[in-house]
Order: structure tokens, then sequence, then C-alpha cells
């Protein structure tokens, strides 16, 4: 990196180091710094975490519903587990259907996308579909698609993933629209580069900035969707510790013992807001056009 | 709706109550839900009831006569019994009504099994001549859970019974108000001021049924903390089935009584699919039920000690038929001792899929006690997560595991479902059976001895028969048994204690 | 304009029909079976198998689809499996609770957001509007239903303010009714007045920068009058918009928040006809969601020209 | 010491055209001319201000220092960037205040230094002492209220006028500045007007409250010629009637010939040269301002020898676009952007499309390049027919014809370099990497670029570096027809001349057939050899171009030619 600033520099070359630190812009800003270490942190407590835990299945019926001592840090839910070790091990299903959500929806949406854009014809029977699916309420759909086809990890994440699509695919759909009106799009087709080619190497360029801070939002808002989804009863098999499912075991006991919404309920809470500080301040540094729109 | 709400309110005594469930079905016949059995005793009458002491008495009916050769059967209705409609109660209803719950209960197909005639002699009176003397007369049409025969106008009983009926003109103390019916949030009953009790004191579903408050309203609240602090801050009076574990909260409250109202309490069952590997072999039933301890599976789905025990029993433990004959294989509870006796068998770790309805807590919670216990004792165990409906709809399937099919699920029964051999519980038929569809023709055999018992010995015996072939093919594991309290406002008195929820005879001060 | 409106309309058609075909798909081809959820515990292999007859559920799947549109297009959105009750019984008896606590929900979200934003996007980058996004921010993060028990607990509990469960009907008397209403008003307005004030901040800086603006600054104007005239007056379009696109969000929160505070309106309708496997409420509901959601959106779209005289059809 | 002396000059210099250069002010108001001459309306007096860390310079503004008097019109002219709009901002005080301070230098406005003023106090002189109108009239109207009201709030800000006295000053104020019907247009919405009654608003607006100063930055570039003739005249005109002075910012120096009394030229935010219109426009003392001066286009075509004949490269025959699908769910409105045209045009030879925005020439251009398809018509290159050719069939012709963009900013693709764009039409028909590389390197070359610039990314370059690097583009394909749509005019004068000659020498050099868009009749002038006007679609006139602009046959090729600002200047240097 260094070297590259010296040649560049060397060269004289005028606005080398805009171009060079447009990563360091993203490294220098706030949000993207304390989300994304917050966010790290979480991730490392979701890798290593379960190693040092008791574990989180063990169920010990005579210490149910203990409140939070040294021993048991949050507590026991109602089957007398351990609600620490089931927070920790619950970080990585929330991590694992954010990523996944997102990572899954933003490639659905890409795709579909680029072809609505870029392809006329096909562009209205796209749109009517993601209309179609946009204007199911996307709990409602997820609701309905998990319990009708059976709770587990896979249709937890499809489910949540459905309704997202659509945002992606008009997001994209409209950078292609603008994108493809540029002059050096028209440049491109005119000194006849095929239009796959076109689609790769001029349009999608430009969608990957907004992609990024979408999916960042994405993924925050599948981790709760989730947890909603586990809190109603129709997420994630109970016997895999999410956060959702624990505070949705946790909800008759709430008054009884509030640690076990109380915990994963912050451990949520903070995960989302440090993703979605991280999106603001991606969106400010990457995007600062969509950022002044949003 | 409007009209209705403002009809009530001055000076009229309403009840309000959370019904352990949402009412969905009017038609008790048709379902076999414990709130429409519930709704059913509100809005209708029984021809018979039965007592605190489990014996049938007479409810509807004024008197009846055996012939001799116990063959014959002769009712005769009290006097000025109606409909809600007006109309009289007459013989030829409660022919039509029995008629249809013949079709579709258990204890009733088995009585019109032995049924020649069932038909009515005058207005008030009819008769019902069977091919053999049969002992359970009385117990089946006195039935206290579902179905429950209850006395529907004719029209309304000519319904296909595989229909549901659409007319809910009663028999009973309560007018069920249709208007006012939001499916999934209220029930509105109202007194039927034309009903005429009888005159003994109320004792279970037996007795004079005196309706003491103008208006009955069901609030269903599908939240428990919601449902426990709807009762504590005095929105509502009477919460049914509050979670064990809230108990602590509303007794700490001194405006609030909580206690256990039914003396039977509900069973726990762990159910195996008998027609497929590994549990097609009934030792490795018995292995597995070994596995199981029951004071593990009562701590988790129950917690407080004071509201189960354990009961080895097949029967209610405190019921006429409750032994202990050939339980051992149930006392085990230990997944050492377990793994020994499936180590004699001819599991192949074969992965045991346990459906675990994750909507109901105490069912969750016995599904993952069993999958502990199982792995400690060397099964392969697969949980599938699911929420109760999903289970109902796979346990019928018999195709192999891959095919839709399962190897356990959890489920309980009300005590009084399976107080006696003829519960479908403890069936032996892998046709007709219930699901899991264990099949043992000497259970059979033992279970059609009891209704045809001559004396109180043949008949105990009968059931323990039924009761050692249950667990000399480990049909179930029993897992508890356990009391669901009820919690109400000390402005509400007058509760009879049955393993029903009744509403007559309460009042609201 | 009376022309594209009804362009509008007829091009809500094949929306609705992907809404409708996708519904249907998605029930049909999921695993549960309503008919042994009917026929309850005791029921066999055969009574089952009558149900199924009797729901028409043998039939094949596109003649079943078929059944379904043409009851459908007679307004006629079925009987529930359960209840035997018409769905659009059950829907006309549950929406007042459900359409009050979204009016609430609105008119609060909209009075405290579009302020909150307006001031944030003035005093961009100050302390108060640190705090704007920072709540906003907060808003998107937190469940609902952890905020609905902390409400609960904290208001009615603790502090015995107010009643802690269920609906009064405004018919029966105001105080009550906001009584009832206003804490799951307030559990549900977070995240849309997060997403409102957002929007309006975002739209108002925008506006802000253009040139008509510093047309009115080259004219004396005062700064208040500058935002409440000219900057709230053109970021109202994309602020409507938001709205619009809220309500998706709204039916979800609905759903969440009726069931925490045991609301009997559709969200919690919804939720229990999904558990029950009762297919019509679902498909009904559904529908009639999205129908709602695209009629709003429709008059959203329509009413632009009510804000934006440039936006004529 | 240094600044004393300039303040005399430019003290001199105000005192040497007092009175003189405002005689038609003075006839207007007589009363007022010897009060002014003791205090100019506007003073600039050193005026520096600071751009922010990491700027290219260390000021926006460095030490200007003009004055404009009563009655009198001062043009600011410079290239892009230079400070015009940031010195006329920071006398209204309404620059970013953070982004941008003033740190040294006074502002007086009628003897009030306007830095030293509180924000209350600058809001009242806003409007009442001095007004301003911009660039863009659309953007500059608030587009949800009543162009009458915008006015109005004008009055309602700065006096207690009832609604009534209000509106009818208002309608005053719009006869005043000759705009039709006020009672009806009152009511209108800004998107209801045309650019030039939009512009006309502004300036009603600006001048209900008869401030002494008008601050007009670009009023005219967004208009069509005909209509900134109008524009030009209503500010001169009321310029006159109400003694105003009128500090008058543009890049166009035809527009300076047309209206200003003194000049101010600016560059890298520092005054060059300033003086009596006809003294800098004619005999510049600044190189700057001279190289300024010599790279204006002359409006007289110079002679041009008569293109060889040969066979047409570009034929275009009843060419149309009609824009707007006919679909079900569409608005249904149609714009007919091209009708009927036909044009040829041959090796060797340059064609230029005039007429005003939204004649279609972009359409014509895009319909040839197949950017977008015709509606009917032919197109035909090398005499084959690429009208109706699908995406596949085309592609091999795609390489005879190229297209230059009026944008430099958008027509490289940012993320990649400039060599990956110059050798990607090459490769697409299968050049290989090597020989298109070295070939991109000797066409840099010949666009006057260091063949080592390749490696670079588009920001790098300026404005005029860019559009070389779109030619080098486009000549890399070895086209047989160039298009260059608008290609300079998104230029610096001076740049623009580079390029200009650039595309004369590079047409000579390949004998290109080349099809010149432009809506700026003075360089059509040079570089054409033929020309085509459009207007509405329809080419109304077409032929050579001496003829055309020394004998134009149809009425709107005439009303352009005449509205053309400064035709009767000869700028210091033109050729001709
Ligand atoms: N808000 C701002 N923040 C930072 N720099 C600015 C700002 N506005 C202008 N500048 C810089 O100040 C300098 C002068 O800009 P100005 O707008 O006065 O140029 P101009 O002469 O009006 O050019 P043009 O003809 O393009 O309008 C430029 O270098 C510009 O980049
Ligand atoms: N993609 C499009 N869809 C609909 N109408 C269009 C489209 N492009 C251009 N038009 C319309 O076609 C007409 C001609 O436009 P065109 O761009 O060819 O004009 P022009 O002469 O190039 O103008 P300018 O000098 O402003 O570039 C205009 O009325 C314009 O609004
Ligand atoms: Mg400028
Ligand atoms: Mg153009």
């Amino acid at each position: 990196m260094a070297l590259a600033k010296d040649t560049a520099e060397e060269e004289g070359v005028v606005g080398a180091r805009r171009e060079k630190s447009a990563l360091g812009l993203v490294l220098a800003h706030r949000g993207v710094l304390m989300g994304g270490g917050l966010l790290l942190a979480m991730v490392l407590v979701a890798i290593v975490g379960p190693n040092f835990t008791s574990d989180p299945m063990a169920l010990n019926p005579t210490q149910r519903l203990k409140p939070p001592s040294m021993e048991l840090w949050f507590g026991t839910d109602f089957l007398g587990r351990d609600v620490f070790a089931r927070v920790v091990s619950g970080a990585r299903v929330s991590l694992v259907v954010g990523v996944a959500v997102a990572a899954v929806a933003v490639a659905i949406g890409l795709f579909l996308g680029m072809i609505a854009g870029y392809i006329r014809a096909l562009d209205a029977p796209i749109m009517r579909i993601m209309d179609g699916l946009m204007s199911i309420p996307g709990i409602l759909l997820a609701i309905a698609l998990v319990s009708l086809s059976g709770a587990t990890l896979m249709t937890v994440i499809v489910a949540i993933v459905v309704p997202e699509i659509p945002r992606v695919v008009r997001l994209v759909r409209s950078v292609v629209l603008t994108v493809r009106e540029e002059p050096y799009v028209e440049a491109a087709i005119a000194a006849g580069t095929r239009t796959p080619l076109v689609m790769t190497r001029h349009i999608l360029p430009n969608t990957i900035a907004p992609l990024i801070v979408q999916a960042t939002y994405i993924c925050g808002s599948a981790m709760l969707l989730e947890a909603i989804l586990g809190f109603l009863g129709a997420g994630i098999p109970p016997e895999i510790p999410s956060w959702g499912n624990i505070m949705s075991e946790g909800r008759t006991y709430f008054q009884i013992s509030p640690w076990i919404i109380f915990y994963p309920g912050i451990a949520l809470a903070i995960t989302v807001l440090a993703v979605n500080v991280m999106g603001d301040g991606l969106r400010d540094t990457l995007d600062p056009r969509i950022a002044r729109k949003m | 709706s409007v009209l209705g709400k403002a009809a009530y309110g001055q000076g009229k005594s309403v009840l309000r109550v959370i019904p352990h469930a949402d009412l969905k079905n009017l038609d008790p016949i048709w379902t076999t839900a414990y709130i429409t059995r519930n709704h059913g005793y509100l809005i209708y009458d029984t021809l018979f009831a039965m007592d605190e002491d489990f014996k049938p008495q007479p409810q509807m009916v004024d008197s009846w006569t055996v012939s001799d050769d116990k063959k014959t059967w002769t009712f005769t209705l009290r006097e000025g019994l109606k409909f809600h409609d007006g109309a009289p109660v007459k013989a030829e209803d409660c022919v039509a009504s029995l008629k249809r719950w013949g079709a579709r209960d258990g204890m009733g197909q088995q009585l019109m099994n032995v049924t020649d005639s069932l038909e009515a002699v005058d207005d008030r009176t009819f008769e019902m001549k069977l091919s053999v003397p049969y002992g359970l007369v009385l117990e089946s049409i006195g039935k206290i859970s579902s179905n429950v025969p209850f006395m529907m106008p004719k029209r309304v009983a000519e319904t296909d019974p595989f229909e549901q009926i659409k007319d809910y003109t009663g028999s009973g103390p309560f007018r069920f108000v249709s208007e006012e019916w939001t499916p999934g949030s209220k029930v509105v009953y109202e007194k039927f001021e034309d009903y005429v009790p009888r005159d003994e004191p109320p004792s279970a579903a037996a007795g004079g049924k005196v309706a003491k408050v103008d208006r009955v309203e069901w609030l269903y609240f599908p939240d428990q903390t919601t449902a426990m602090n709807a009762l504590l801050a005095g929105e509502v009076d009477y919460f049914e089935q509050p979670a064990n574990d809230l108990t602590p909260i509303l007794e700490s409250n001194p405006d609030i009584t909580v206690e256990v109202n039914d003396p039977l309490g509900n069973i726990g069952f762990a159910r195996f699919n008998h027609l497929l590997p590994p549990f097609n072999d009934p030792e490795v039933c018995r292995a597995a039920i070994m596995a199981m301890k029951q004071e593990d599976y009562m701590a988790a789905g129950v917690g407080d000690q004071k509201y189960w025990n354990t009961c080895f029993s097949v029967y209610p433990c405190g019921t006429p038929n409750a032994s202990e004959v050939g339980s051992d294989v149930m006392k085990v509870g230990d997944p050492a001792k377990a793994k020994e006796a499936l180590a004699k068998t001819s599991y192949d770790g074969t992965p045991v899929v346990i459906m675990q309805p994750t909507d109901i807590p105490l069912l969750s919670a016995f599904s993952l006690v069993t999958a502990e216990a199982l792995r400690k004792a060397g099964f392969k165990v697969e949980m599938q997560a699911m929420d109760w409906s999903t289970l109902t709809s796979r346990r019928a399937s018999r195709e192999p595991v891959d095919k839709g099919g399962w190897n356990m699920f959890h489920t309980w029964w009300i005590g009084a479902d399976v107080i006696d051999p003829m519960s479908i519980a403890f069936s032996g038929d892998p046709e007709k059976g219930w699901f899991g569809w264990a099949s043992d023709e000497e259970l059979e055999e033992a279970r059609k001895a009891y209704p045809l018992a001559k004396t109180e010995e043949e008949k105990l015996a009968a059931a323990h028969k039924v009761q050692e072939r249950l667990w000399a093919i480990g049909a179930s594991g029993h897992l508890g048994q356990f009391f669901v309290p009820v919690a109400y406002s000390k402005k509400v008195s007058g509760l009879i204690r049955s393993p029903v929820q009744f509403f007559w005879n309460l009042s609201v001060s | 304009m009376l022309r594209y409106i009804l362009m509008r309309v007829l091009a809500t058609v094949p929306v609705m029909a992907v809404v409708a075909l996708f519904v249907f798909l998605m029930l049909r081809l999921s695993p549960g079976d309503p008919a042994s959820v009917i026929a309850g515990d005791y029921a066999t292999a055969e009574d089952i198998a009558r149900i199924r007859e009797q729901l028409g559920l043998n039939d094949p799947i596109p003649q079943q689809f078929l059944t379904w549109i043409g009851v459908l297009l007679q307004g006629d959105l079925g009987t529930s499996i359960f209840t035997n009750l018409p769905v659009t019984t059950l829907i006309a008896q549950r929406i007042e609770p459900t359409l009050m606590l979204s009016l609430t929900t609105i008119v609060f979200s909209v009075l405290v957001a579009v302020p909150l934003g307006a001031v944030a996007a003035w005093k961009s980058g100050s302390l108060i509007d640190r705090f704007v996004m920072l709540f906003s921010v907060a808003g998107f993060s937190v469940p609902v239903f952890v905020l609905g028990y902390v409400l609960i607990y904290v208001i009615s509990m603790k502090l015995n303010l107010l009643p802690v469960q269920g609906y009064r009907s405004p018919a029966d008397g105001l105080g009550p009714f906001f009584a009832h209403i206003a804490l799951p008003t307030m559990t549900l307005s977070v995240i849309f007045i997060a997403l409102i004030a957002r929007m309006t901040r975002a739209s108002v800086i925008e506006v802000l920068q253009e040139d008509y603006v510093r047309t009115a600054r080259a004219k004396g104007q005062n700064e208040f009058t500058i935002l409440i005239r000219h900057a709230l007056a053109n970021a109202a379009v994309p602020i409507v918009t938001v709205i619009g696109i809220g309500i998706a969000l709204l039916i979800g929160g609905v759903v969440v928040t009726e069931s925490v505070y045991n609301i009997p309106g559709l969200g919690r309708l919804v939720l229990d006809a999904v558990l029950a496997r009762d297919y019509p409420i679902i498909q009904g509901l559904i529908l009639f969601f999205s129908f709602v959601y695209i009629v709003i959106n429709l008059l959203i779209d329509i009413s632009y020209s009510f804000f934006d005289p440039r936006i004529r059809y | 010491m240094d600044h004393l002396l300039s303040r005399h000059r430019a003290g001199d210099h105000r005192a040497g055209g007092q009175c003189d250069g405002r005689r038609a002010a003075r006839h207007a108001r007589p009363e007022n001319c010897e009060e002014d001459v003791s205090e100019p309306v506007l003073d600039i007096r050193g005026l520096t201000v600071e751009l922010p860390k990491g700027a290219d310079r260390r000021y926006a503004v460095d030490d200007v220092r003009f004055s404009v008097d009563a009655g009198e019109l001062v043009c600011v002219v410079g290239e892009s960037g230079s400070g015009k709009s940031v010195t006329a901002f920071t006398v209204m005080g309404l620059n970013p205040p953070r982004a941008l301070k003033p740190v040294a230098g006074e502002v007086m406005v009628q003897g009030i230094d306007v830095l030293k003023q509180s924000t209350r106090a600058m809001r009242r002189l806003r409007g009442e002492k001095m007004a301003m109108i911009f660039q863009e009239p659309m953007t500059a109207l608030n587009p949800v209220i009543k162009v009458g009201e915008q006015i109005s709030e004008m009055l309602e800000i700065h006096t207690d006028l009832s609604p009534s006295d209000r509106r009818k000053r208002v309608l005053e104020t719009m006869g005043d500045v000759n705009l039709p019907e006020p009672e009806k247009l009152y009511h209108s919405y800004p998107h209801q007007l045309s650019g030039g009654q939009r512009q006309r608003i502004m300036i009603a607006m600006a001048l209900t409250l008869e401030p002494a100063l008008l601050i007009a930055d670009e009023p005219t570039t967004a208009l069509d010629v005909t209509t900134q003739a109008q524009i030009l005249r209503l500010v001169k005109d009321i310029q006159r009637r109400h003694g105003m002075g009128v500090l008058f910012i543009t890049h166009d120096f035809g527009v300076v010939a047309e209206i200003a009394d003194r000049v101010v030229v600016m560059r890298d935010g520092r005054i060059v040269e300033q003086g009596p219109a006809s003294e800098v426009l004619n005999a510049p003392k600044d190189p700057y301002t001279q190289m300024l001066m010599a790279a204006v286009p002359s409006l007289t075509p110079p002679e041009r020898p008569e293109p060889k004949p040969a066979d047409p490269a570009l034929e275009v025959k009843g060419l149309n676009k009609v824009y707007g699908s006919t679909g079900w769910f569409s608005s249904g409105r149609l714009v007919h952007a091209a009708q009927d045209v036909e044009l040829t045009v041959r090796p060797g030879e340059t064609l230029g499309v005039v007429g005003e925005s939204g004649s279609g020439k972009s359409t014509v251009a895009r319909c040839v390049v197949r950017l977008v398809d015709p509606t009917s018509g032919t197109v035909l290159i090398n005499g084959e027919d690429v009208a109706r050719l699908d995406e596949r069939r085309l592609r091999p012709h795609r390489r005879d014809i190229q297209i230059v963009f009026q944008d430099p900013y958008r027509s490289l693709n940012p993320r990649r370099t400039v060599g990956q764009s110059i050798v990607e039409g090459p490769m697409n028909f299968g050049m290989s990497a090597e020989k298109a590389l070295a070939n991109a390197r000797e066409l840099m070359t010949v666009v006057g670029l260091s063949p080592d610039a390749l490696d670079r990314f588009p920001h790098q370059f300026s404005g005029g570096q860019r559009q070389r690097i779109c030619i080098a583009r486009a000549l890399a394909m070895e086209p047989k027809v160039l298009i260059a749509d608008e290609a300079v005019s998104a230029l610096d004068v001076s740049v623009q001349a580079q390029v200009l000659d650039l595309l004369a020498d590079i047409r000579q050099r390949f004998d290109l057939a080349m099809l010149f868009i432009t809506h700026d009749l003075r360089v059509a002038a040079q570089i054409c050899d033929r020309i085509m006007v459009m207007r509405h679609g329809q080419v109304v006139e077409q032929g050579l171009t001496r003829e055309v602009y020394g004998h134009p046959q149809h009425d709107y090729t005439r009303a352009l030619l005449a509205a053309a600002p400064g035709r009767e200047t000869r700028f210091a240097g033109t050729a001709a």
C-alpha cells in the first residue's frame, strides 16, 4: 500500500490519494469502526465462545429458573439450561441467519435486478412479480412459509430471504436503469461490447457499493426477523438455541425470570444496532449519493 | 354487537374467564377438543353425568329401568326441560343426539356396536335394546369427557356426524350468544332463564346446574404473561389454566386464589410408533421406557413439586383402576440400565425421530427430556421441530420416516380420558387404534372383556390385564401425573371440583 | 387524471394475481394437512380421508386454484375450516382494533417523527441530530416484543398507569379506548417513528441543498419559515412514500403487538390461523393485507399530485 | 503596499469610467447619478475567501477588488472554478458558512460592510438592498408554490403590505418584466412556465423591492439562444430603467459583448484584468485575457475547400423517432423527436447539426449509432441499412460509426483505466491485447497526451484531457463516421478551442465523415462544411455553412442567428 502510494506520487498523479484512501475513508468512519468492532467481537464470541461455556443443551430440571449468579452468569431457563451458554451459542444462529440471508438475497436480487433493468422484455414480468411479493407483509410471509414448510434453519432463511428479494431487485434495477444511460455505457455499446460484458464490466461495479450498504441492513433486519419468528413460535427448531427461541421460551416466565428474555434481547439489540450503525457508516462513505437520500 | 354491548352492563353479573384455549369449533360431537367440550357443558345438558366419585348419576333423566336380562334399558326424561328456542326436550331429540354421538365417539361406537335398537317410546321415554348385557351403558352415556353425549334438538342432531352443526340451540343452563362470538378472542354465554336444574347439590358434572351469573365471557389470551397480568389487574375474574410457573406470582397476590380443581390431573405420554423400526420391537420400546425418569419430565415440564407426582399406573393414580401391576419397567428411570437392556435387543442404531411441538412448552420440554434420556441410553436421536398442528397431521402417517413418518411424539391425556381400558389410548388394534398403532391381541381381548365383566372384581382384573399387556409391549411411556391449577379472583365462589371445568354454580360478588 | 387512476387500478390486477397465485401455491405445497387437524386427536385415517374429500383437498391443484379464484372474484374469501364462519365475517369482526391501532400509530408516529426529522435536518450535525439518528438506528434494532414487555412491566405493572392488555372500542368511550391503545401504539410506533424521522431528515437535508432554498435565503427569508414552507413542503412526497412502504412494516408489527397486548385484531387472527392451518383464513388474510397495501400505495401515488403540482396525471 | 497600489488602480478605473459608461443610466435617473458617483452600490475591497483544507488551492477568491456603480452593468468572466460564483455569493452572504470563510477584505453594499453584519441584518439587506438571480430558473424556483406567491413572499418578508396590496405590486412587477397575462401566470406553478418565463419570474422577484444591486450568476446559460437574447435585453433594459447596479457573471464572451459596461476577468480566484468592455474585449492587456479572446470562435464561417466528391459514408433517409411507448399502461404521451430527417455525410466532410434544446439533435445521433431504435427510416452506413438490424447482426457495423458525448466526466467508466477503455472496442472485434495497446499508445500521441497516461484513471485528468481520451477511444475503432454530440459544449473556451482543433485535424488525417452536433453557432461556424438546422424534430434548412450563415433561408434560422449574443463584436485575435 505504502509502495503504491509512493509511486503514484512520483508520477505526479493527481487524485491518486483519493482513490487509494477509499478503504481508509471507510475504516476511518466512526460508525463503521464502532459497529464493525462490536460486530467483530460478536463474531468472535460466536465462533470460539461455545468452546468455553457449558453445554447449552444440557437439561438440569433441578436447577430451573435460577437467577443470574457468579456460576450462572445469565441464570437458567425453565429446563435448567444455562442461559449464558445458550445466548453465546445463539450468536451463531443470528449471525449465520443474518449473513446467509443478506448473501442469498443480494445474490438473487442482483441477478434478477440486472435482468429486469437491462432486458426490456423481462422488466415488466419480473417487476410485477416483485411488486406482488413486496405487497405481502414480510413477517406474514415469513411466518406462513416457516410454519407451513416446517421449521428448519434452511426454511427460516428462505422465508426471510423471500420478502427481502424485491427490495434488492428494485435497488439493482434502479441503479442499472440510471447507469445504462451513462455515456460510458453507451460508448461501450457503440464499441460493440456484448451485452453480458456490458453488464458485468460497466454496470455491475456500480451496484456494489449500494448493495454492500443494503446487505448490512438486510443482515440486521434478518436477525430481527429471525428472533421475531422464533418469538412467535414459527422460527428455527427450538432445540437450536437462537436468541429468538430463547426469548420465546422465556416468554411465559417474563415476570418471574426476566433474565431469560433480557439477556438474549440485549444481545440481539446490540448486534443489530452494531450492524445498522456499520451500515449507516458504510452508506455515508461508500455511497454518498444514497446517503443523502436515506 | 353494539346492541349486545348496550344490553349488558347495568346490574348484570358477568364472569370473565380466560379459557385454556381458543374456542374454534362449536360442535362437541364433531371434535374432541376440550375447549369445545367445556363449551358443550355450558350450553347443553346430558342424560347422565359423572359425580365426584366417578359414578354416573341421572341428569336430564328422571328415572330408568333395566330389564332382567340386562338388555333393555328404558329412560324417562325429567319434566319441564326446554331447549333454548323454547321447545320442550323430547325423547326423539335424545335418541337422535345419542345416535350422532354414537357415530363419532369411541365409547359411543362400542355401545352402538351392541345396540340393536334405540327408539323413542313417547315424548318423555325412550328405549335402548342391546344384543348382549353391556356393563358400561351408564358410564358411556354419562361420560364426563370428550365426546360427551350432549342433548341437542332433533333437527340439529340429524346433521351428518362428520359435518359441523350450524345451529347452536342448546339445552343447558347457558345460552350461546352467537352475535358476540369473535373467534380467537371472545365467546359470550348468557343465562338461560328457562333451564330447570336438579335439586341435588352439584357434584362434578352431576347435581343441580344453577347458573349464578347472568353472563359468562370467555376472553382468550394467547399470551400467558398477558393473561396473568390481566387477572392481577382485575380485568378478568378467572384464569382456567395458568402455567404452573406463574402460580407463585398469582399466589402472592392476596386477592387471588390458586388451587387445583381437577382431582385426576393429566397424564404425560411418550408415544412410540410401533409400525416402524426400532420401535416395532417391544423390547426396544421397553428399553426406551426404562430410560425415562418421571421426575425429570415433571420437573422440566411442570416445575413446582406440589403440582405433580409420579404415577406408575396407566390409569390415573387415585382412581379405582389404578395399580402398579407390571409397571416395573416404568419405574426403572435410569439410562444406564436402559442401555444394558437396549444392548440385548435388535437395536441397530436406527435414528429415533422425535416430533417436537414447539408451540406447546410442556410437550416441547418432554421431547427434550426424552431426547437426552434416549441419547444417554444409547439411542440415536433426531429431533424434528414443528408446531402442534403439523404434528397432528404427521402423526397420522404410517409411512417410513423418510416418507414423512415418525418414531415418537409426546402428548398428555386428561385423567378422565384414561380412567379405564376403554380409552383409545390403550388400544391394541393396529388398524383402528390410536396413532402409534400398538398391536397386541391379548390386549384387545382384555379390553373387550372389561365392559362385559359381571362383577367389580372381574372388571378390575380386566383393567389390570390391560395394564400388564401395555407394559409388556411397551405401548407408551407414562411420564407422570400433573395438575394444572386454576386461578381466580377472591370475588369468585362456588367452584366445583371436577376433571372438567364447569361454569355453573360460580358466582361473582 | 381519471385515466391515470383507471390505469393504475388496472395495473394492480396482475400484481394481485401474482399474490393470489403465490399464496395459493405456498399453502398447497406445504406439508401441513388441515384435514388431520380438523379431525382431531382421536381421528382415524378414514376420518381424515373423508374430511379431505369434503374440503376438496383431493382435487387436482389447478382445479382447486380455479375454484378458489372463481369464488374469490365474487368477493368471497372462503369459509374458515375451524370456525365455519366466512372469512369476510372474521375479518369484519377483527378489523376495528387493527385499523384503530394502525391509525393511532400512523398519526402518533407522523406527529412525532416529522418534526423530529425536520429539526434534525435543520440542525444537521448538532446534538439533537445525533440523538434523532441514534434513536432511529435503535428503533430499527430493538425487537418489538421486547419493547412491549418492557413497557408493560414498567408502565402497567410497576407504575400502574395503564391497562395491561385488551382493546376497547372508541364507541364505548374515548377514555378507555385511549388508555388501552396507548401502550400498543407506543410499542408499534417506535420503528415507524425511526423510519419516518430518518426519511424526513434525509429528504429535508436534500431539499435544503436545493437551489430554491438558496433563492428563499436570497430573499431574506428566515430559516424557520424556509424549513416549514419550502423544505417540508417539498420533502412531503418521499415522506408520504415511506409511510406507504411502512404499511408493510406496520402490518408485520401488528401481528406481534396484538399478540403481546392481546388485542383481538387481524394480526392475531392470522397468527392463530397459521398455527391451526386454517387455509382459507390465511389465504384470505394475506390477500386482504396485500390488497390493503396495494390500495394504500395507490392512494399515496395519487396523492402525490396534491403535494407536488408537478405531478399531474 | 502591494494592496494599496492595486486599490489605487481599481479606484482609477472607476474614476475613469465614471458616468461615461452610464450615460443611459443618467438619462433614466439623472437625479441619482450625482449621489452615486461618490458611493458605488457594491465595492469589494481585497476580498479573500479561504477554501477548506484539501482543496486544490488555498483561496477560492484571493484579494479581489472591484466595484459596481449604480446604473452600471459589470460582467465577471473567467473559466470554470475561477471564483466567480464564490464572489457573488459572498456578497449575498449565501456561501456555506463553514466551507467558505471570508478571511480578509470588505464587501461594501451601499456603504454597509456585509461581512460584518449579523445574520438578522443580512436577511434584511437581502431583497431590500441586493437581490440575486441564478443560473437554473427551474431549480431556483420552489416547484410546489405558485410563482405569484413566490414573488409575493419577498414583500411578505420585508414589508407590512396587506395581501391585496402585495398582490397588486406583484402583478405590476410581473408586467414590468414583460410577462404576458400576469393575472393568469400568478397562479401557475414553475413547471407550467417556459424557461424564459421562469427566469423572468426570478427577475421579477429580484426587482419587487427595487434593490440597488442585482447579482446575476450565469442567468442565461440554461436557456436557448433566442430566449437568452430576450432575457439579456430585459436585464439591460431594467437596469437602465431602475438605475440599478448589476453584477453579471458569465463565461460567454458573446454575452459580455452584448451587455457589459465593464468587465472583470478572473482566473484561479484572482482578478487578472478589469476595465471598460470595449477595452477588454478589443485590446486585452493581460496575456491570459488575450488568450481567452483569441479562443472565442467567430460567427463568420471561414472559407473552406469544397469537399471531394465521394460516396457518402453515412446516409439517413426518412428517419423518424417517436418516444413514449404505446403499451397498455403507458401514459400515452408521445414525443415525435425526429421527423423525416434526411442527411448525408461524405468522408472528410463535417456536417453540423444546430438547433435549440429539444429540437431532436441528439435523437438523430442516437438513432444513427443505434443506441435507440429508430421508429422508421433507413440509416445507411457504407451503403448498408443498419436501422433494423438486431444487435447481433449490427455488431460488425458498430466499429464503423463512433460517438463522442458532451459530458467528459461521465463518458469514461471511472472504475477502468483509460487504457482499458480505449482497447475495449478493438478487442471486441478480435484484436489482440498487445496490438490494441500499441494502437492506443499511438492514439494518445495523436490526441496530444502522453502514452504513459494509459494506466491512469479518468478522475486523474481534466475535462479537456478526458474529451481527448474519448476521441482516442472512438478513433481506436478506426471508424468511418464520427459523431460528436455537443462534444465541446462543456469545456471552457480555451480548452474548447484546442479540442476543436484536434477534431479538425483528425477529420483530415483519417478522412472521417463527421456529424457535429452543437447548439453553439460560433463553434458550428468554425468547424462545419455544411449545416443542418433542426427545430421540433424537423430539418428546417440545410446547406453550405457560409451560405446558411450568410443568407439564411428559413425564418427560424434567421432568428437563431440574430439571437447569437455579441454577433456584432469582433474579439481581439479572432481570425475573421
Ligand atoms: N461549497 C464549497 N466548498 C468547497 N469549495 C468550494 C465550494 N464552492 C466553491 N468551491 C471552490 O471554489 C472555487 C471557485 O468556485 P466558483 O463556484 O466560484 O467557480 P465559478 O467561477 O463560479 O465556476 P463556474 O463557471 O463553473 O460556475 C472552486 O475551486 C470550487 O471548487
Ligand atoms: N428517452 C426519451 N424518452 C422520451 N422522450 C425523449 C427521450 N429522449 C429525448 N426525448 C425527447 O425528445 C425530444 C428531442 O430530444 P433530444 O435529446 O434529441 O434534443 P436535443 O436537440 O439533443 O436537445 P439538447 O440540445 O438539449 O441536447 C425532446 O423533446 C426530449 O424531451
Ligand atoms: Mg459558478
Ligand atoms: Mg442533446
